[in-house]
């Protein structure tokens, strides 16, 4: 009983401990920016850590992960150094993406994270063929896909729901409703607002979830991709949740009134997680002290990290624009896959 | 009439297939119709019953869908070979083509590369009008990232395929669709895909063609022949990245290029080429350079018209004459 | 303001010490731009027509002609043009372009200007403002018949003008005419709209090389008593200047022998595929388009000499100094005696009727005694075919400071075995003189090699 | 007689026999020689091929070659 109930509140500190690092890193980023020192454009995802947080909790470090550009939440919690995110934001060599990417554009392949995609829906099809590759080859994989209600709205959603379900593919497609893309509300873009409905056309499973409530998420995902590996093919859980901040750091937010934002912030993930572990006592305010210290200090060496990291020699310009294997040993086969891990 | 080993551009792309297919447990071709219709235009026909629903995959009409799926599927392992009926459906995968397939690698620092090959037939001349019927390949030859590749020759469709499928990056195979039915010899296997090819030497002018112009320009090259006009006939085979130095070094001997292109004028692959004859070739040129284009119109249905839209004998004649006399 | 230039007696070649100024092809005040042919200098072992590095205007001569003065010797003044119509370029009178002593000018060959075309008549007479009015408006002033006094172009003359047509050459006509020293101005163009072309250059530099109209000639033969041409040499000076040319021939070559430990190697080739080659291609031509075999062989020499570029430039100062490209000197024996040894420029990249082209140009003015100064210095590597003397190889002296020499002997049928068989085919035999300072005899073996190979594939000449 | 006196104007050609070789006569080098038939193929008005070369080795022969070709 003393074991399972221990187990539990070890799982729910690091729940809290992943949402916290998202929050801290990302409350850092709108530090640097003023700062100069991240630029291009920045999508934060402080408000919603839970669907990330909750979502990942159901996989492998042997699941794959496609994300969209609001992604830093995505690849920190995916093993990404916070160190090499950071100095990709800073556009420096030793960046996640080598200085191509920025922000938008993350990317590890041996952590299995295939990347910031900045075309919204653009990710959906890696996702299929991602997973359609896994059961050809009989891995027995789970491909998530997060992407937000904007993408519901392209064909890309569309098609890729149909053919996943089609094929049976292993994809977890994981929707991050935060009620508007970009600035336009979600009733204002779409006639059925029950996005989960929508996988239903295809003989999709889908359950929506309070996307705030990082349990609920976890509980949702971990049933999904449960049934995903045993064969069910693709499911869609649909997170209902609230950006906190604009959409980008260039967006005045006039599209939404102050007093939406303060209520939804009464429901902030991570003081509703600590609320609940306080209640349970599997966390006092020391403990707390000493987590958020171990986060800056995480954070801290990361920024060091980034501000002493080299950058990238022009001479190096157009580099991987083709492979350089192909030029330097003629037709050299990489799988990129078996090759990262 | 034909001899013994000679075969259409249809099947020897199919052999091409079917030989990658056999070779490389990786490799699979999906596509609209490419299984129990056989191919649109029959390329795969039989090979859904040789090997299989697992790797002759019938598609949905999704074309972001399924190229995406194929990109997805290189990424994890496979060697896709996406068929997309025509070049103008392509448009609809443009943002996976664009976007993804040829940003990949460069966008995440040289950690993602794309062994895709897609296919898809191009060009006009069959009477099917202004949305089946572009040549679009000068589009994608504009995307770094990317190699297209125009086989103009029966050899070429049946040995290009395999370098293709091992080339580690994205590669656009463009089948002009007059050509299927047209016979040739296969050829020993393999051919480069880095390389045009020069498939008539002359010292009078240069004819510069790909897919299905070369034919053309061979064809103008025997008329000036009798002429008195001998003419070099260069196959570019290889849009992108250009062979800048078999062009260069057949004009250098000409001195005279005509630029022979089924795409548009404006903006097109005739005019890349052209600049890049005046940037490197520019005191070598004896005479303005010419190009035979379509006409700046969607390509119309009606016979007569479609002819007069498209690169003809005669008007890849008269250019040539025209830079032999200017 | 004004910048003033020495125009000095130039050294046109190694064995050049001094020369004489035959004739004036400039008088005071005349206008001249850098590259236009000003005199002639007789350097004993040629008339070389002798261009000016400098733009501006002639203000004095300092040497009448038939003088005989040392290399470096002043002999005309120049002086610059106000800045606003003519600015002089810094390159006009750079110390490169006056070299300080004539050992260093004969020593190191230097970059010279491109061969300038035809000799230019003096340039008309204009004052400044009319120069500049003339540039603003497109005007080619040296068309234009001057009304003034003296022949002064005016203000007037230049505003009656019509603005001379853009002239349209085609790129490569235009190059080929810089390389053959044609001047575009008399080439007739055949093209669209008049436009020229390399085939038009070609003629013209055909028609422009071909030999003087016979008056000419029977000018120049006639008895010294009578009053020669203006370029023609009076017998008992003819005497002089073989003699001279002998002496001259006899210090370069004992030089050479002196300073240069010669190797020397041979190879024979078969001339088979080269010369069937070239009767197919000379087949269906006038004979003015004809190609020589020995078209083929210098062709050949220049593609080698710039695969081995160890054998192509010069041995200055106790290090070798390669050749910015291959000016293939020629080596033409004279009608009654002497040798010269002028180049074709950038030989390696001429196409083969256009080598032909400057060949007989170069042949033809060289026994005429009109070669230009930049021909007689910029030779590289020298090519010498003594064939038509029957002679079956040569083993040359290299010409300082060059390091090679390559020669070629008569074409002959010999029994030859190909394949195991004895055949009969015409050969020829192929020597290399190298300067053993610059290069081993590894280096001469491959250069051999690589000439044979080019004449075995006529086609890619 | 002029187009030997364009490619050797040293020596007179008047004073040749008809069937001397003028190559060695006259000091002709494959160049000159060369300009030698070109000049009697356009003043001529003939084609001569490169076969045909031998016969203009003399003066006799040219003269017989051209007299035989020329236009009618």
């Amino acid at each position: 009983m003393a074991g399972k109930k221990s187990a539990r509140a070890e799982s729910h500190r690091d729940l809290l401990r992943q949402m916290l690092r998202i929050r801290r890193f990302e409350e850092r980023c709108v530090e640097l920016y003023s700062g100069e020192k991240i630029r291009g454009f920045m999508h934060l995802y402080i408000g919603e850590e839970a669907v990330a947080v909750g979502v990942s909790h159901a996989l492998t470090a042997d699941d794959v992960v496609v994300s969209t550009y609001r992604e830093h939440g995505h690849a920190l919690i995916r093993g990404v150094p916070a160190t090499t995110i950071m100095a990709e934001m800073y556009g420096k060599a030793t960046g996640c993406s080598r200085g191509r990417g920025g922000s938008m554009h993350l990317f590890d392949v041996a952590r299995r994270f295939y990347g910031g995609n900045a075309i919204v829906g653009g990710g959906l099809p890696l996702a299929v063929g991602l997973a359609l590759a896994d059961k050809m080859q009989d891995r027995n994989r789970v491909t998530v896909c997060f992407f937000g209600d904007g993408a519901v709205a392209e064909g890309e959603f569309h098609e890729c729901l149909n053919l996943a379900a089609l094929w049976r593919l292993p994809v977890l497609f994981a929707c991050e409703n935060n009620l508007y893309a970009m600035g336009t509300a979600l009733a204002r873009s779409h006639a059925q607002t029950d996005l989960a409905l929508r996988a239903a056309g295809y003989g999709v499973a889908a359950w929506p979830v309070d996307g705030m409530d990082v349990l609920a998420v976890a509980d949702a995902a971990a049933r999904a991709a449960e049934a995903i590996r045993a064969g069910a093919g693709p499911h869609l859980v649909e997170s209902r949740t609230y950006r906190f901040r604009a959409h980008s750091m260039y967006d005045p937010d006039r599209y939404r009134s102050k007093q939406e934002i303060e209520q939804w912030k009464k429901r902030d993930p991570i003081d509703a997680l600590v609320a609940s572990m306080k209640a349970e006592r599997e966390i006092t305010d020391d403990d707390l002290a000493v987590l958020e210290k171990e986060i800056s200090e995480e954070i801290d060496h990361a920024v060091a990290f980034a501000e002493q990291a080299p950058v990238e020699p022009v001479e190096d310009l157009s580099r991987f624009v083709y492979s350089e294997t192909s030029e330097t040993s003629g037709r050299a086969r990489v799988g990129p896959v078996e090759a990262a891990s | 009439m034909s001899a013994a080993n000679t075969i259409t551009y249809r099947e020897a792309m199919r052999e091409a297939i079917r030989e990658a297919l056999r070779r490389d447990d990786r490799v699979f071709l999906m596509g609209e119709d490419v299984g129990a219709y056989g191919g649109c235009f029959a390329v795969s026909l039989g090979l859904l019953e040789e090997f299989g629903p697992e790797r002759v995959r019938d598609t949905p009409l999704s074309e972001a869908a399924f190229v995406g799926a194929g990109i997805g599927a290189a990424l994890g392992g496979m060697r896709p070979i996406v068929e997309i009926m025509t070049v103008n459906f392509s448009l609809l995968a443009l943002d996976q083509i664009l976007n993804n397939a040829a940003t990949l690698l460069h966008m995440s620092g040289g950690q993602l590369n794309v062994p895709l090959v897609i296919r898809m037939t191009t060009g006009a001349g069959r009477q099917l009008a202004a949305q089946h019927s572009h040549s679009l390949e000068g589009w994608y030859a504009h995307i770094p990232g990317l190699r297209i590749l125009a086989p103009a020759t029966v050899e070429d469709a049946r040995g290009m395929l395999w370098p293709a499928l091992e080339d580690p990056d994205p590669v656009l195979i463009f089948e002009h669709g007059s050509l299927y039915g047209v016979s040739g010899q296969p050829g020993p296997g393999q051919v480069d895909i880095t390389s045009a090819a020069l498939r008539r030497s002359g010292k009078d002018v240069t004819l510069i063609a790909y897919g299905g112009t070369t034919g053309k320009a061979l064809a103008a090259a025997d008329v000036l022949s009798a002429e008195g006009t001998e003419a070099d006939v260069v196959d570019l085979r290889v849009l992108r990245p250009l062979d800048d130095a078999t062009i260069m070094e057949s004009v250098g001997r000409t001195h005279r290029a005509v630029i022979v292109d089924e795409g548009w004028r404006s903006g097109g692959l005739s005019a890349e080429i052209g600049i890049r004859i005046a940037e490197q070739a520019f005191y070598q040129l004896d005479a303005p350079i010419q190009r035979v284009c379509t006409a700046e119109v969607p390509i119309p249905y009606a016979r007569h018209l479609e002819e007069a839209a498209l690169p003809q004998v005669p008007s890849i004649v008269a250019a040539a004459r025209e830079a032999v006399a200017s | 303001m004004n910048e003033r230039a020495e125009f000095v007696m130039p050294s046109l070649g190694a064995d050049m010490e001094s020369g004489t100024v035959a004739e004036w092809l400039v008088k005071p005040g005349d206008r001249i731009r850098r590259g236009d042919v000003v005199a002639v200098i007789d350097t004993d072992k040629a008339m070389i027509e002798v261009e000016s590095f400098h733009t501006g205007t002639v203000e004095s001569l300092l040497v009448g002609t038939g003088r005989r003065v040392p290399v470096g010797t002043a002999l005309a003044v120049i002086t610059g043009a106000p800045p606003a119509a003519e600015p002089v370029s810094p390159e006009a009178v750079s110390p490169e372009a006056v070299p300080a002593s004539p050992e260093k000018r004969a020593a190191r060959p230097r970059r010279l200007p491109s061969a300038p075309g035809a000799p230019h008549a003096p340039a008309p007479v204009a004052s400044p403002l009319v120069r500049h009015l003339a540039e603003q408006r497109g005007v080619d002033i040296a068309r234009l018949r001057g009304t003034g006094p003296q022949g002064r172009v005016t203000r007037a003359d230049v505003e009656h003008a019509e603005p001379a047509p853009e002239a349209r050459v085609s790129p490569l006509a235009r190059g080929l005419a810089a390389r053959l020293g044609v001047d575009l101005a008399g080439v007739h163009g055949t093209g669209r709209g008049g436009a020229i072309r390399a085939q038009d250059v070609r003629e013209a530099a055909e028609r422009g090389a071909g030999p003087p109209p016979p008056e000419a000639v029977e000018e120049a033969a006639r008895p010294p008593a009578e009053p020669a041409g203006a370029r023609a040499v009076p017998g008992a000076d003819q005497e002089r200047r073989r003699e001279a040319m002998r002496q001259a021939i006899a210090r370069a070559m004992a030089r050479s022998k002196r300073e240069i430990p010669h190797y020397y190697l041979s190879t024979t080739v078969d001339l088979t595929r080269a010369l069937a080659w070239l009767r197919e291609r000379n087949h269906d031509l006038p004979v003015s388009r004809r190609l020589l075999p020995a078209a083929l062989l210098l062709k050949a020499a220049a593609r080698a000499a710039a695969e081995v570029p160890r054998l192509n430039g010069f041995w200055v100062d106790d290090a070798f100094v390669p050749g910015e490209a291959v000016h293939l000197g020629v080596a033409i024996s004279l009608r009654g005696g002497g040798l010269i040894a002028p180049a074709l420029h950038d030989a390696a990249r001429l196409e083969l009727e256009d080598l032909m082209a400057a060949l007989k140009d170069l042949v033809a003015r060289a026994r005429a005694g009109r070669l230009r100064g930049a021909e007689m210095t910029e030779a590289t590597i020298t090519v010498t075919n003594l064939g038509d003397q029957g002679v079956e190889a040569v083993h040359g002296v290299i010409y300082p400071p060059q390091v090679a020499l390559v020669g070629f002997g008569k074409i002959v049928d010999r029994p030859w075995a190909v394949d195991g068989l004895l055949g009969v085919r015409p050969l020829v035999t192929c020597t290399l003189a190298a300067d053993h300072r610059a290069t081993d005899g590894y280096t001469g073996g491959r250069f051999l090699g690589i000439l044979g190979r080019l004449l075995d594939r006529p086609e890619t000449l | 007689m002029t187009a030997l006196r364009q490619v050797a104007p040293d020596m007179d050609p008047a004073a040749l026999p008809r069937d001397a070789d003028i190559r060695d006569a006259l000091e002709l080098d494959s160049l000159d020689f060369l300009t030698y038939v070109q000049t009697l193929s356009e003043s001529g008005g003939c084609r001569i091929e490169e076969d045909d070369y031998p016969a203009f080795a003399t003066i006799a022969g040219g003269a017989d070659f051209l007299a035989a070709h020329a236009r009618a």
